[in-house]
């Protein structure tokens, strides 16, 4: 469901150009708005359930009719939502209004823009690029701003470290991460993510479908790096240094409330959905199936998309319930005295192979 | 080295600066306050004695007349003994020297006591309050303490007299 | 390598923040990330301890000592009785000892694991906080079925304690015991070996045998100094020169002697250690009356004692005064929270910020003792 | 329909662009090259040069501007110091300016401009690669000597001796 196949599909029913754009970007936008929303309101009741047996507790659970969190908690988000919405929007008196107002929408624009270019299903995706790695990649960095714009806005020695933090973080494991992304793009040789799944059909090795992770040593640990720095891209723990709830309070969110601070909650369940696509997408075969040649007609891509999509959310949430949160410096030997050097070796490695065995 | 013997280190080495008092313990000894500076440094350094370890710094109030007084408890983690000094100050100008630089503890502990007591530690790097606000009035511990009534517009309650309690 | 020199910021941490573990506020100078000074400022909690003491009877001291070290309330009250039965020279009945120490080394583990569990939450994993709390909640209940409180016991008396054990006590604590030995190997396997959690502690905040009995710091922080002192052990109270147990000291597991993994790892040693003292005094255990017969207003002898204890957090000591009234003259607790705290800026100088909380954690201070 | 969209991605270009020049906070000139930045993008976008547009964003939205507030942020009390001066040679200033248009303008509607045909080239990296790799290699790798060059000697210069 592309903006194109639309904009084709309207030429064909009559010459008005402008409305036709108009309607094609509202009628694949409104839907991506939808699974971002949705995306926050499952992933949130997910975690804390997750969490809570992760912890050997029950979660929100309801208590009998009209009690509480309904069945098994289900109504727990919307009363989350709810909540957040009806909340006190407070903006401190000595921030920067301007900026304070504004970053919540460029971390949102940032994650939106990335969420364009997942390929959910060979035909369910809003937006595809000639570079759409690449794209998705670049809009990544666009969060960024948002952020330190918000740290800075806030006038709160917090949020300021929090921000400095979260920038110097994202900024160094988009490197690795790209590194690593360049793996796929060489394994494919394209940068179009619905031609990468469509190169990871069939099998290799006899049995194992063809995917780019199973293809050669390198891929395979091309793929750990990438996600690895995916999750710490994301400020999610093992990496959540910019929050890090023990000793910045809330790091660069601490002066935000009510919706606002939803926004963000938003865009950091949208860019959990948005890298781990990218890894499925680039490493797990996309929307292909485990086992090459059947059940892959239909909805079974979509089906195996989001499969492969909920487990790699389910591994963060995974890691954010087990690990504790290392410390910046730490942080920063990880991604430039390992990660980096490891996935340009990679990069050799991988040549290597493609000129010896491909 | 039993209590006993360790007066008789302190008395071999500072001759006449253990005041002779009925009432005080066995491992209790009270010392003249001029030296003690001196003297806590001897009572750490001594390798017979060898007291490394400061373990309380109690002030007390002998009552509305007497003098204010200081009690070091001592404490040997080598040798395994302990002794009690006790210092007295005069009620209207207590002071002593501060052995904060002697055992980092005494830091704390001094100001707690000149908190609650009002009791001057000589040489002390840091001597403000520690518990009460800095802008708090009087010595609370000592038996002569009245309460403010207000403090910043705040009403402070009156404390409830003797006889209301059992 | 050259250093580069910033500007100095003013950094709050607390009086209310995630991890101060009470009312505390410490002013941090820092230079970027790196801190260079840290002035901590007490007394938010200041509620008058000393001073209310003077003013009631010596059996009403003791719910305020429940209220200093809340997180060991029956160890407050133990090292108050104690001193108050050295002073008055009185011996308790042997039953009363047995349940005296069977519930000290309770909330002995009750506080070890919420230290541990908080320090794990400190250091940003947060599972295992849960999973100690949930076997903390099971010593809870046992206190509860006791003396009907969950975390301010008033439950030992001068002479005695308030009320006898239930009946089938015993058999309750031998199963909790049963059930809680292997759970540290869990909590083991889940934190302490965890690589990251070991990199965040292990050569942070080291503090030296000397420098730590200089600041008075005991417990188990001193213990990770690699200090064998444990106040059971050399100056035995109560009964416990019956027991076999050991004292673990640090011994630079992972790092250097004295650091954050140490005084952690001490603590999670000392568990161990508390279910052994624990399992012999439930075995030995006699019967008898718990209460000494003891006037009902107390009037000991004209005179001072000063007697410390071992509570989780260290040397737990008590000054208390008399002049032959009901009243006491003077009640002085010398906190061990108090000691360990005052040592924190010497440490921390030249760690990150995310280190002072660390070593923050790894002192395990409880604000209500520290200010009392 | 394009047009529209053209003319919209033009004027947020240059409104920001007046923005960065014209905001009396630094830190507001900074953020205000953010759209500048993303105008510029839209641009190549118009061009069929998608590779190029995305990385604009890599490069100068995800590492440039980064560094342009990091820069700001670091530095000690420059937020609050005022950049634009309300008078300063602006009759001068204007004669230069309406000049230089005028010039400029003369340029461009006397250049006999190349009309490319209006269609998706099949892809925009890869020529670019053979371009960088193949023709332009010394070139290429003169540029990147010459960084590697800026960078040690800014880490060198930024080092304070013991």
């Amino acid at each position: 469901m592309t903006v194109d196949m639309l904009m084709d599909w309207f030429a064909t029913i009559g010459d008005f150009p402008i409305l036709s754009f108009l309607l094609a970007v509202v009628i694949s936008g409104v839907p991506l708005f939808l699974v971002m929303a949705l995306n926050a309101m499952v992933a949130v009741y997910v975690e804390r359930k997750v969490s809570a047996f992760m912890m050997d507790r029950i979660g929100p659970m309801g208590q009998g009719p009209g009690l509480h969190a309904g069945k098994w908690g289900l109504l727990q988000t919307a009363a989350d939502a709810v909540k957040l919405l009806v909340k006190e929007d407070t903006i401190p008196e000595t921030s920067d209004k301007l900026l304070f107002k504004m970053a919540p929408f460029i971390i949102f624009i940032g994650a939106f823009l990335g969420l364009a270019a997942v390929p959910f299903s060979s035909v369910l995706q809003v937006a595809d690029f000639n570079v759409g790695v690449f794209y998705i990649i670049a809009v990544g960095s666009i969060g960024v701003i948002g952020i330190v714009m918000a740290g800075w806005a806030s006038n709160n020695k917090w949020s300021l470290y929090g921000a400095m933090r979260s920038a110097a973080q994202i900024i160094s494991y988009e490197i690795p991460a790209g590194l690593s992304i360049i793996i796929p793009i060489m394994m494919a040789g394209t940068m179009n993510l619905q031609e990468m799944i469509h190169f990871q059909e069939g099998n290799v090795w006899g049995i194992l479908p063809n995917w780019i992770i199973f293809n050669n040593p390198f891929t395979f640990i091309a793929f750990f790096i990438f996600f690895i720095s995916a999750v710490a891209e994301t400020n999610r723990t093992p990496f959540d240094i910019p929050e890090a709830e023990s000793e910045l309070v809330a790091g660069w969110m601490t002066e935000y409330s009510g919706f606002r601070w939803a926004v963000f909650f938003l865009s950091e369940y949208a860019n959990m959905l948005v890298v781990s696509g990218l890894a499925v997408a680039g490493f797990l075969g996309g929307w292909q199936s485990p086992i090459p040649g059947m059940f892959d007609t239909g909805a079974w891509g979509l089906f195996w998309f989001m499969s492969k999509l909920i487990f790699l959310i389910f591994v963060m949430m995974w890691f954010r319930w087990t690990f504790p949160r290392l410390r910046v410096d730490q942080l920063m030997h990880v991604c430039w005295k390992v990660f980096i050097p490891i996935a340009m070796f990679n990069i050799f490695g991988v040549g290597i192979w493609k000129l010896i065995f491909g | 080295m039993t209590s006993a013997e360790i007066k008789a280190a302190i008395d071999s080495q500072y001759p006449g600066t253990i005041v002779e008092r009925e009432d005080l313990a066995d491992h209790q000894v009270e010392l003249k306050g001029d030296q003690w500076l001196d003297m806590a440094t001897f009572l750490k350094n001594d390798p017979n004695l060898s007291f490394d370890q400061l373990e309380c710094l109690t002030g007390v109030d002998t009552g509305e007349d007497g003098p204010l007084e200081t009690r070091y408890n001592l404490h040997s983690m080598e040798h395994r003994h302990k002794i009690e000094v006790v210092i007295s100050h005069d009620r209207e100008n207590p002071k002593v020297a501060s052995i904060e630089q002697l055992w980092r503890i005494g830091d704390w502990f001094e100001r707690e006591t000149y908190d609650m007591y009002g009791i001057v530690y000589e040489g002390h790097r840091d001597m403000r309050r520690i518990l009460c606000p800095d802008d708090w009035e009087g010595w609370p511990l000592r038996k002569d303490y009245e309460g403010q009534e207000s403090y910043h517009g705040i009403v402070v309650p009156k404390m409830k007299e003797e006889d209301g309690w059992e | 390598m050259g250093v580069v020199k910033g500007d100095q910021m003013i950094l709050n941490i607390g009086p209310q923040h995630p991890s101060t573990h009470g009312v505390l506020r410490l002013e941090v100078m820092t230079d970027g990330e790196i801190v260079s000074e840290i002035r901590p400022h007490l007394g938010y909690l200041h509620r008058c301890f000393e001073k209310h003491s003077e003013n009631v009877t010596y059996e009403q001291v003791i719910p305020f000592t429940d209220r200093c070290d809340y997180l060991a309330a029956m160890n407050s009250n133990f090292g108050y009785v104690v001193a108050m039965e050295e002073l008055m020279e009185i011996k308790v009945p042997e039953r009363v000892d047995y349940i005296r120490i069977i519930m000290g080394e309770l909330n002995r583990i009750a506080s070890h694991l919420l230290a541990l569990g908080v320090y794990g939450l400190d250091i940003g994993a947060f599972t295992p906080f849960l999973y100690m709390l949930r076997d903390r909640e099971r010593i809870l209940d046992m206190f509860e079925y006791t003396c009907g409180a969950r975390l301010l016991y008033n439950y030992m008396w001068v002479g005695g304690v308030s009320h006898d054990l239930p009946k089938d006590f015993e058999k309750i604590c031998i199963g909790f015991l049963d059930y809680f030995e292997p759970q540290i190997e869990e909590y083991n396997n889940l934190l302490t070996y965890n690589k990251i959690f070991v990199e965040r502690t292990a050569d942070v905040g080291v503090i030296p045998a000397d420098v730590a009995v200089s600041y008075g710091v005991t417990g188990p922080n001193l213990r990770g100094s690699g200090v064998k002192w444990d106040v059971r052990k050399d100056e035995p109270y109560s009964i416990y020169d019956r027991f076999e147990f050991d004292v673990p000291v640090g011994d630079g597991h992972f790092g250097t002697l004295g650091d954050c993994f140490d005084r952690y790892w001490v603590r999670m040693l000392e568990i161990k250690e508390s279910v052994k003292i624990l399992r012999q005094a439930l075995k030995d255990i006699p019967g008898g009356d718990v209460h000494q017969m003891l006037p009902k207003k107390i009037r000991p002898p004209k005179g001072s004692v000063y007697r410390r204890t071992e509570s989780p957090r260290g040397d737990l000591g008590y000054y208390i005064m008399s002049d032959g009234t009901p009243t006491p003259y003077r009640v002085k607790m010398r906190s061990p929270a108090f000691t360990a705290l005052s040592v924190l800026d010497e440490v921390s100088r030249g760690w990150m910020i995310s280190d002072v909380i660390a070593i923050l954690g790894s002192l395990d201070i409880v604000l209500g003792e520290i200010d009392r | 329909m394009a047009d529209i969209v053209f003319w919209i991605i033009v004027g947020i270009t240059i409104g920001s662009a007046f923005m960065v020049v014209q905001s009396k906070s630094l830190l507001y000139s900074a953020y205000a090259l953010l759209f500048t930045f993303v105008g510029v993008t839209g641009l190549y976008v118009f061009l069929w040069a998608d590779f190029l547009a995305v990385v604009q964003v890599v490069v100068y939205v995800g590492g440039i501007l980064v560094l342009i507030i990091f820069g700001i942020m670091l530095t000690n009390k420059i937020t609050s110091v005022n950049i634009s001066h309300s008078s300063m040679q602006k009759s001068a200033g204007a004669i230069v300016v309406v000049g230089f248009l005028a010039v400029l303008g003369y340029m461009v509607f006397n250049t006999p401009w190349i009309e490319l045909a209006n269609s998706e080239p099949a892809s925009t990296a890869e020529p670019l690669g053979h371009l960088l790799m193949m023709d332009y290699l010394l070139p290429f790798e003169a540029a990147s000597l010459l960084l590697l060059g800026a960078l040690i000697g800014a880490t060198t210069l930024s080092r304070k001796e013991n």
